[in-house]
């Protein structure tokens, strides 16, 4: 179990052999990556902001939580923030399980409550140049 | 007192600044400095954020104390 | 869209690079591998046995079944066959999708259909020197 | 006719061999392929396969040819 809000590029494959066990008997990868449309624009890239040390705590406790309800301690999970370029990784979740439903399951949740919980914000950047907060498109 | 609170995204941008000082009174609450914050602000079209006291969410009763850390947290947007 | 029986061991950062494409928001892999028990007994190895040219029909046939329902193109998969030993992978299946649902629930589709369907038999190697074809324990 | 059967898994181990001739009559089915390979395991403890003609699970009805490409499909367990 191990998470972190890391200011680098993510080493996925890295992610995968930390979770492997000889008692696993699956592995499941997430990776969320910078798409080249949101709501049909154009984006060229995306810049994370976080409340960094809150972040990282939260990210420590769905993680754990998800070891818990999934009961599998081989659970890891990093968060990139800062500046990234289209198709570059923000966001990687592996999760290694004697049974696969456990391992979908495990990294699923994880995925789940990030977007729900994490403080973390994008800023979209278009190629017309603008950019726009996320957060912001909620009516106030 | 006089409370330094951090900013994020869209509110840090709309403000200027990665943290603001407001001021409220004696047993002022969560609600009170997302009060004081929507008056600085000054109709900018911000979403509207919870607040963070000691980086777990709180809710508008929950009391605010000067050595707090304090955060302002807009609907998030991570993954 | 791909897959393969292959009789070497997988490369799955090779699976995962292959459905990269700049509409995806979301990769999602997964990896079965041998794990060292089996209904409470110790495993030392797997050896897999395969109808090869049915296998690889009806995996493509599970691959392009994803790709319709989950609405890629990004779906690959592979299953080896052979000796294969502790900890290493039997089979790896990647899904890029724009939106994350759409990897995992590609992803999840593939490996509960091969479990299904996929002309494919596993004899485990138990520590104790035996050895057991897991399709025998299914009653006559 | 003379059909030649692919074997699998626990039923190649059985018969000591990945494939066996069975002698079946004009008109058969995949259901009497599969009595005279049941007749062939001689009672050892096997499951209960299914065939595949031309690398398609058949039902019990479905002819079979001379030419066709058949195999015993004991239960899949792959993954």
């Amino acid at each position: 179990m191990r998470s972190a809000i890391v200011h680098h590029p993510i080493d996925v494959a890295a992610l995968v052999d930390e979770v492997a066990a000889s008692a696993n008997g699956a592995t499941v990868l997430f990776t969320g990556t910078v798409r080249d449309l949101s709501e049909g624009r154009a984006v060229s890239g995306i810049d994370y902001d976080a409340y960094e040390t809150m972040a990282a705590e939260e990210l420590a406790r769905i993680v754990r939580e998800a070891t818990e309800r999934f009961g599998t301690p081989h659970v890891v999970a990093e968060h990139r923030v800062g500046s990234l370029a289209l198709g570059e990784v923000s966001v990687a979740i592996a999760a290694g399980h004697p049974r696969r439903a456990g391992a979908f399951d495990a990294a699923r949740y994880v995925i789940e409550e990030i977007k729900l919980r994490l403080p973390v914000w994008k800023q979209e950047l278009f190629t017309d140049g603008t950019r726009e907060w996320v957060d912001a498109r909620v009516t106030p | 007192m006089t409370l330094r609170v951090m900013l994020f995204a869209s509110w840090a941008d709309a403000l200027g600044a990665r943290s603001v000082e407001v001021e409220v009174g004696e047993g002022a609450t969560a609600g009170d400095v997302l009060a004081a914050l929507a008056a600085r602000a000054n109709g900018a079209p911000l979403p509207r954020p919870a607040l963070a006291i000691n980086r777990q969410l709180a809710r508008a009763g929950d009391p605010v104390r000067a050595a707090d850390e304090i955060a302002v947290i807009p609907p998030v947007a991570g993954g």
